[in-house]
């Protein structure tokens, strides 16, 4: 899978909160990839970083975040290398962009969608108003939103949840960027609904040609829609690969754990739950940051840190349980 | 509900309000044991007079019958005699009102366009040095009695260096132009002398700039605050993953919204500029409402209080009204039709 | 963040210094470049046909005659009309004819019968005679309003003023008058003529164009209104056609100042002409300024302690006079006064028929001691001192608390409105009063009976004195003829009250004005608002070819 | 002390953190945020300083602060007399210095009467609703819409010139202000769940208002409070200029500015220095008004 190009290489990213508890080591070296067309998905408990990753790619991060160390490598180049008009007028937006979580609140109450789409065409195309107005039309349309001639005039807060999500796809796919950031896009919706712009995302990016890094914290929506997932941990990713390897066989305990306890039909006895509580990010644990919880925990996890053993192609684990495997091959 | 029965209901609670307004002031201003008749004749005239006139005047009338009179006659738009000046009130004010108006106006200019812009900068640069500065800036304008920097700035600006002109509505080798709407700029310029019309603003400074000083801070404080609050929202978050550059965001996206709580704020002050003037005009030989309801006071002249504090009431509660309404415009959530 | 605290202790310490400094700097350094106005700036160049008063005439309520009573109404109505007799230049004592060519009473004394000036008209056309002068004196008995009773007191009413001919008109009183007592009130402005056609055009319900003479005038005065802005100016015009010739300024603004530190600045700057009333340092630090002069004329008031004799201990005679030994005349005046008063005891001020220069108390406290030992308040006792709501009267007050307190008097001080002050004493309510009294007409009969004549309403009565043998020399002194005479009876009821009245007299007033130099013609008469300022000219040496 | 009284404090001591845990570390937090932002500090100093001056005012100056002195009157400035003498020959220092205790006792017991009042007033107001809620709220309005610098003059004009009546004056022109605000907090505390949770348990009215709705109530309150304590003394200053206010010989500042006026030209250090100790306590009042609003604002807080 090295050989394969990827689009985004995140490399041992750290992101820091300074607040006045303490230093929150929200991101303490992640690494993450996504190929090109491809839809991977970024799972874990909330508050594993998540949504930090996503912002510290768009380097959204504000004070008192930091991203401090790592490198994250869009198209060849250092994102964290380039200055702020760089990022704005070549990459935010135009390259890579992003949805939230609420779709509503993520719209500007006191403009008319139609101009808060136009603005972002206009941002990086050069068209006058009304083309842009048009492509507004053309693109909300797209996302299947009825009739987009009266939508586009309409404020925010006229649109139902849905509608305002397949608003905020058609403001980021405007300008048809390679890498589009979904967090939590449907967390905030009816489950009816969820499945439509889930859908939607799917032959979107099929259509655009575009990757997309789906944060998400529910394995039903990695297993139904994404090619690839990683699943994080308290600022780390401890395991990769297809999803299907992923659900079937996964190697590390965290992701047993996170698999177990999804409620299944036909489920006898009580859910499984993890043992013990998410650590605090300010003093997290030595080592492998899962091993107080993890019931095959040993005295190496509380000393130093896993590096990612690759089980199989494309299947990479942090756990010191596959030490061995690796070494086989 | 719709627009017209939103204004029909908050008309009606003005009512109300203002019928309060006056019956406290009736009640406050015949508290005091004594009238005009005895505070304008002084100390030589005779007592026997002084029977006769608070007779002819219907001062020995009891309060309640006095009171009555007073709101029949208001409610047929008459504002009564005015003891003190011998004449209509309504003249009286409409003599002086315009005058407050300009300056009260002029200084809302003044603090609108000091204010907000300072409120965007400690927004922007939170807890920076520009935060500090700006911030100090502006709470000096509440910090400092104004009769008394009044007097200061006078001394300097005309006294010592004479940039700015005299106290007073124009210089006193002009004439006022002919009466037609009462405000000296506009009438000046019906009669097209613009020296005069000029002459004026340049006196208008110093006075309002001293008033609008005063409203300038809790502009900018709150601007700051709504400004500070926005720029936390999701929607600033997406903008900026548009590609937006940050002033781009902050006056396309942020300052638009942090407005509208800063309206109702100038509304407001707007209201309260108009009674900030009474120690102003003093200072600045200003003519208007401001002086007159102070002699009005002092001399215990009822009527005149009454209506002027009625006058500046119905003002306030209208500014009030009016910034409800400019709610509608200014943000599409609220909608009264 | 400590760096930053630092540096904002620094920046407002610095902002305060210059404050300060700013401040002191200004105030220090007197503005360069007043003394005469520069040619070269245009609005520093005086007109010499207008003349600019700064003021504050707030207090005004009506030009009106009949009610003009207040300072600046009195003399602006001065201006605006004639009256049958007047004084000149400044000296009260003696009655100079003005549209009255002569005049004659009647043995009895009770009947006046004045021979007009012929041939003088008003400027609506209207001639001026004995139809209008009785007009115009009916019309005030009639209306009783704020100044009527300067005519009234003589017994005059609607109808007693009768024109026996064109130019011949008779006045009745109802008892007889030593003659300058009466003459000095007809020039007085409640005797003002007015024009009786245009007044009458103006009359609403009744009230014989009293709401329409508030803001217009109709008379043949050397001036005519042409309008009055109450928050302004008062703007007379010169009267074209006055009998006694056209006055040389055109044009008397009177602006409403009512900071004098504004008064000041503009006069300085040469804004206006002429500061009417700024306080006596003030004065005290024009005095010597180029091309400013100071005029100071002892006028007709007197500021006084009223001392309520209904009030324990005030009835006792020594207690009162313990009072009057323990105020400190010589700080007050030299001091706090600053030349704006004179030492003043009796009641009779200078200039004034029967002035009493008699000035026996000084500030004593043993004495006064003595004296409350003697009343039987050895420890003395606390009273109240009233007073008005003005920085000069408060100052005063504070003064006097702290001179009374070096004999023991405790005093508290009650600071009032004006308005509720003048009601108290009014229903003889107050304590200790800190009062002023000026005089409406130029006679001692003006001063004699509000200090020395219980009977009637005035401030003896309002102090609860009633002294019969006061009473009776102020009667006497009312009704004699010979001038000799009066100023004994006068002397003796001066000294009497001195002693015994129920005041402790502290001053005169000095009216300082301050004027700018090329004003000239100007004299500050001693009387309560008469000066002509018809008499007033300006130099026109700054004035541009 | 007796040792068992002081254990038993200790644990009561211990219970009562543990129990409020929450609360301590929010005004922990608070505390943290306030020493972060150098403006509130400064303005902390500035009050406490005066707060200090008014305490040991006595031991701070050397003359009587209405003690006259004629002869020396209008002096200027001197080792003497730092700040000169007034038209009476008063020590100007030491009467500025007893001038800081009169301004903070006019601020304080005004906002002791206005927010006290206005607070129940509205919590009350809020929570009830129906009628009462009219009728609090439209008396609110009318107050509200006097102009409060005249309804004050009207009032002190009534009642005669004096410290007290200025007091009674200006408490009555600014509690609605506190009635306003606290009623629209409490409408938004109302919905909060706790609040469902209390009554539930069959919490008395009285209780809920008092023991749950006023305290989230109470930090706006307080800044209100802070922040209007500047205008309240100016409002005080502005009386004694138009002949209101603190009775004489009293050092109240305003007065002594406003009568010092007329000495601006030449003697300007009698109305200066009043003025300047007036612009810093005001100034210290708005800026920890200022900084307090950014702590606890809920909004500004993260």
């Amino acid at each position: 899978m090295s050989k394969e190009k990827s689009l985004l290489d995140i490399r041992n990213l750290k992101t820091y909160f300074y607040t006045y508890k303490g230093v929150v080591k929200a991101l303490e070296g992640l690494n993450l990839r996504i190929g090109a067309n491809e839809l991977l998905g970024l799972v874990g408990e909330t508050g594993c970083g998540k949504t930090v990753t996503g912002l510290s790619i768009l380097r959204l991060i504000d004070s008192p975040g930091k991203i401090i160390g790592g490198e994250i490598v869009f198209g060849g180049e250092d994102l964290l290398k380039l200055s702020e008009n760089e990022m704005s007028e070549r990459i935010r937006g135009k390259m890579i962009s992003m949805i939230f979580q609420e779709p509503r609140s993520s719209l500007n109450p006191t403009y008319t969608v139609g101009s808060q789409i136009s603005e972002a065409i206009r941002l990086h195309q050069r068209v006058n108003k009304r083309e842009a107005f048009e492509r507004s039309i053309s693109i909300l349309r797209q996302t299947g939103m009825p009739d987009p001639e009266r939508i586009v005039k309409e404020y925010p807060h006229e649109l139902s949840g849905g509608m305002a999500q397949r608003a905020m796809i058609a403001m980021a796919l405007s300008c048809d960027p390679e890498l589009l950031i979904a967090d939590e896009p449907t967390s905030s919706l009816d489950v009816t609904i969820e499945a439509q712009i889930l859908e939607l995302i799917k032959d979107l990016i099929s259509k655009f040609r575009a990757s997309v890094l789906l944060i998400t914290h529910d394995l039903g929506i990695v297993a139904e829609t994404c090619d690839k997932v990683a699943v994080m941990y308290a600022g780390n990713g401890i395991e990769y690969g297809d999803v299907r390897d992923i659900f079937k066989r996964h190697k590390h305990p965290y992701t047993e754990g996170l698999l177990k306890s999804v409620p299944k039909l036909k489920m006898r006895g009580e859910l499984y739950t993890i043992e013990g509580t998410v650590p605090n990010l300010i003093t997290p644990p030595t080592g492998c940051r899962f091993h107080p919880r993890c019931p095959e925990a040993r005295k190496k996890c509380s000393e130093l840190k896993p590096p990612d053993f690759e089980v199989e192609p494309g299947h990479s684990v942090s756990c010191f349980l596959y030490l061995d495997q690796e070494k086989r091959e | 509900m719709n627009f017209r029965a939103f204004v029909l209901r908050r008309l009606m609670l003005m009512l109300i309000v203002l019928f309060g307004v006056v019956t406290i002031t009736f009640v406050i201003s015949h508290i005091i044991p004594a009238d005009p008749i005895g505070a304008i004749l002084g100390p030589r005239a005779p007592d026997e007079l002084i029977e006769k006139l608070r007779h002819e005047w219907g001062l020995d009338r009891p309060l309640h019958e006095q009171f009555i009179n007073y709101v029949w006659n208001l409610l047929h738009g008459d504002l009564g005699k005015s003891i003190r000046t011998n004449r209509p009130i309504i003249r009286d004010l409409m003599e002086r009102f315009p005058d407050t108006i300009e300056l009260s106006t002029a200084s809302m200019i003044i603090a609108v366009c000091f204010g907000i812009p300072l409120g965007i900068v400690s927004a922007c640069r939170k807890d920076k040095i520009p935060d500090h500065v700006s911030r100090v800036f502006s709470l000096f304008g509440i910090s400092l009695p104004v009769f008394w920097s009044g007097l200061i700035l006078l001394m300097i600006f005309y006294y010592r260096l004479n940039w700015l002109p005299s106290p007073g509505p124009y210089s006193t080798y002009l004439r006022p132009p002919p009466v037609v709407t009462g405000f000296i700029s506009i009438d000046s310029l019906v009669a097209g002398d613009v020296g005069l019309f000029i002459d004026h603003l340049r006196h208008m400074i110093l006075p309002a700039f001293v008033l609008g000083f005063s409203s300038m801070a809790s502009i900018a404080r709150m601007t700051r605050s709504s400004m500070l609050e926005v720029l936390r929202q999701d929607y600033i978050k997406a903008a900026r993953s548009k590609g937006l550059k940050e002033r781009a965001v902050v006056f396309n996206h942020a300052l638009r919204n942090a407005m509208i709580p800063t309206v109702t704020i100038i509304g407001l002050n707007y209201g309260s500029l108009l009674e900030g003037a009474v120690l102003t005009e003093t200072i600045f030989a200003w003519p208007g409402i401001g002086s007159y309801i102070t002699g009005a006071i002092l001399y215990l002249d009822f009527q005149a209080v009454m209506s002027t504090t009625l006058l500046i009431a119905f003002t306030y509660s209208l500014c009030n009204l009016i910034v409800d309404i400019l709610y509608a415009f200014l943000d599409p959530r609220i909608k009264y039709g | 963040m400590e760096k930053s605290l630092t540096t904002n202790t620094i920046v407002i310490a610095v902002i305060a210094l210059i404050v300060g400094a700013a401040i002191g700097y200004v105030a220090h350094v007197p503005p360069e470049a007043q003394e005469c106005p520069d040619p070269i700036i245009p609005d520093l160049l005086t007109d010499p046909a207008t003349l600019i008063f700064g003021t504050d005439f707030s207090e005004s309520v009506s030009l009106d005659p009949a009610r003009a009573y207040e300072f600046w109404s009195c003399q602006i109505t001065h201006c605006l009309y004639d009256t049958l007799v007047t004084f000149e230049q400044g000296d009260v004592t003696e009655i100079y004819p003005e549209l009255a060519e002569s005049w004659e009473v009647s043995d009895d004394g009770r009947i006046w019968t004045f021979y007009l000036r012929q041939g003088l008209s008003f400027p609506s056309g209207t001639p001026v005679n004995a139809e209008a002068v009785a007009f115009s004196f009916n019309r005030v008995c009639k209306l009783e309003q704020s100044a009527s009773w300067i005519l009234t007191q003589f017994g005059m009413t609607d109808g007693s003023t009768v024109a026996l001919d064109d130019y011949t008109v008779q006045l009745t009183l109802d008892r007889k008058y030593t003659p300058f007592l009466f003459l000095s009130c007809l020039a007085f402005t409640t005797a003002s003529v007015v024009d009786p056609v245009v007044v009458m055009e103006h009359e609403q319900d009744g009230d014989m164009g009293g709401s329409w003479m508030t803001d217009h005038s109709a008379g043949n005065g050397p001036y005519i209104l042409e309008n009055w802005d109450r928050g302004t100016e008062i703007v007379l015009r010169a009267n074209e056609n006055y009998w006694k010739g056209v006055p040389s300024l055109e044009t008397i603004l009177v602006k409403q100042l009512s900071e004098p530190a504004d008064q000041r600045m503009m006069l300085e700057r040469g804004d206006i002409d002429i500061a009417w009333d700024l306080p006596a340092d003030m004065i005290d630090d024009l005095k010597g300024t180029k091309g400013i002069e100071i005029i100071e004329q002892p006028v007709f008031t007197q500021d006084y302690i009223g001392m309520n004799i209904g009030v324990e201990p005030l009835g006792d005679e020594r207690v009162r006079d313990a009072i009057r030994w323990s105020i400190d005349y010589d700080g007050i005046v030299n001091e706090i006064m600053k030349g704006a008063a004179i030492k003043l005891q009796t009641f009779i001020p200078t200039g004034m028929l029967g002035y009493n220069p008699a000035t026996p108390y000084y500030q004593n406290p043993e004495k006064a001691k003595e004296l409350l030992a003697e009343a039987g308040y050895p420890g003395g006792f606390d009273i109240e001192l009233a007073h008005a709501a003005a920085p000069q009267s408060r100052d005063i007050a504070a003064k006097i608390k702290s001179d009374l307190a070096k004999s023991g008097i405790r005093v508290t001080l009650a600071e009032m409105t004006s308005a509720m002050m003048y009601e108290k004493y009014r229903a003889q309510g107050l304590q200790l009063v800190l009062g002023g009294w000026g005089a409406d007409y130029a006679d001692p009969d003006g001063m004699a009976k509000p200090f020395a004549d219980g009977t009637i309403k005035q401030l003896a009565w309002r102090n609860m004195y009633l002294d019969e043998y006061a009473t009776n020399l102020t009667r006497a002194a009312m009704i004699e003829m010979d001038t000799a005479k009066r100023i004994e009876i006068y002397a003796e009821l001066t000294d009497y009250i001195l002693d015994h009245g129920c005041f402790a007299i502290m001053y005169q007033d000095v009216h300082q004005v301050a004027l700018k130099t090329w004003v000239e013609g100007f004299y500050k008469c001693p009387l309560f608002a008469l000066e002509n300022f018809e008499e007033y000219y300006k130099e026109t040496i700054y004035v541009l070819p | 002390m007796v040792v068992g009284k002081g254990k038993s404090f200790l644990k009561w001591l211990s219970r009562w953190k543990t129990e409020h845990e929450a609360m301590l570390d929010d005004f922990k937090y608070s505390l943290h945020l306030l020493r972060r932002s150098p403006l509130s500090m400064v303005g902390l100093i500035l009050i406490s300083a005066f707060v200090l001056i008014a305490i040991l005012a006595p031991l701070l100056t050397k003359y009587d602060p209405i003690e006259q002195d004629l002869p020396s009157r209008l002096q200027p400035p001197c080792w003497d007399n730092p700040f000169g003498r007034d038209q009476l020959g008063r020590d100007i220092l030491s009467r500025v210095i007893y001038g800081s205790r009169i301004s903070l006792r006019i601020g304080i017991t005004v906002i002791a009467i206005s927010a006290t009042t206005g607070t129940v007033l509205g919590v009350v107001a809020g929570y009830l609703g129906g009628i009462i809620e009219e009728i609090v709220m439209r008396i609110t309005d009318m107050f509200l819409a006097f102009p409060s610098l005249i309804l004050a003059m009207a009032i002190s004009a009534a009642l005669g010139r004096s410290l007290e009546n200025t007091v009674i004056a200006i408490g009555i022109v600014s509690w609605p202000r506190y009635a306003r605000l606290a009623r629209g907090l409490t409408l938004s505390v109302k919905e909060e769940q706790f609040v469902e949770a209390v009554r539930s348990l069959g919490a008395s009215r009285k209780r809920i208002i008092f023991s749950h709705i006023l305290p989230q109530c109470l930090p706006t309150i307080i800044i209100q409070a802070t922040l209007s304590m500047g205008g309240i003394i100016l409002t005080a200053a502005g009386l004694g200029f138009i002949g209101f206010g603190a009775e004489p010989p009293l050092p109240e500042w305003g007065v002594m500015i406003s009568d010092g006026r007329n000495f601006i030209m030449r003697e300007w250090w009698v109305s200066t220095f009043p003025g300047i100790a007036m612009l810093f306590n005001v100034l210290g009042f708005n800026l920890l008004g200022d900084g307090l609003r950014d702590v606890l604002d809920p909004r500004l807080r993260r």
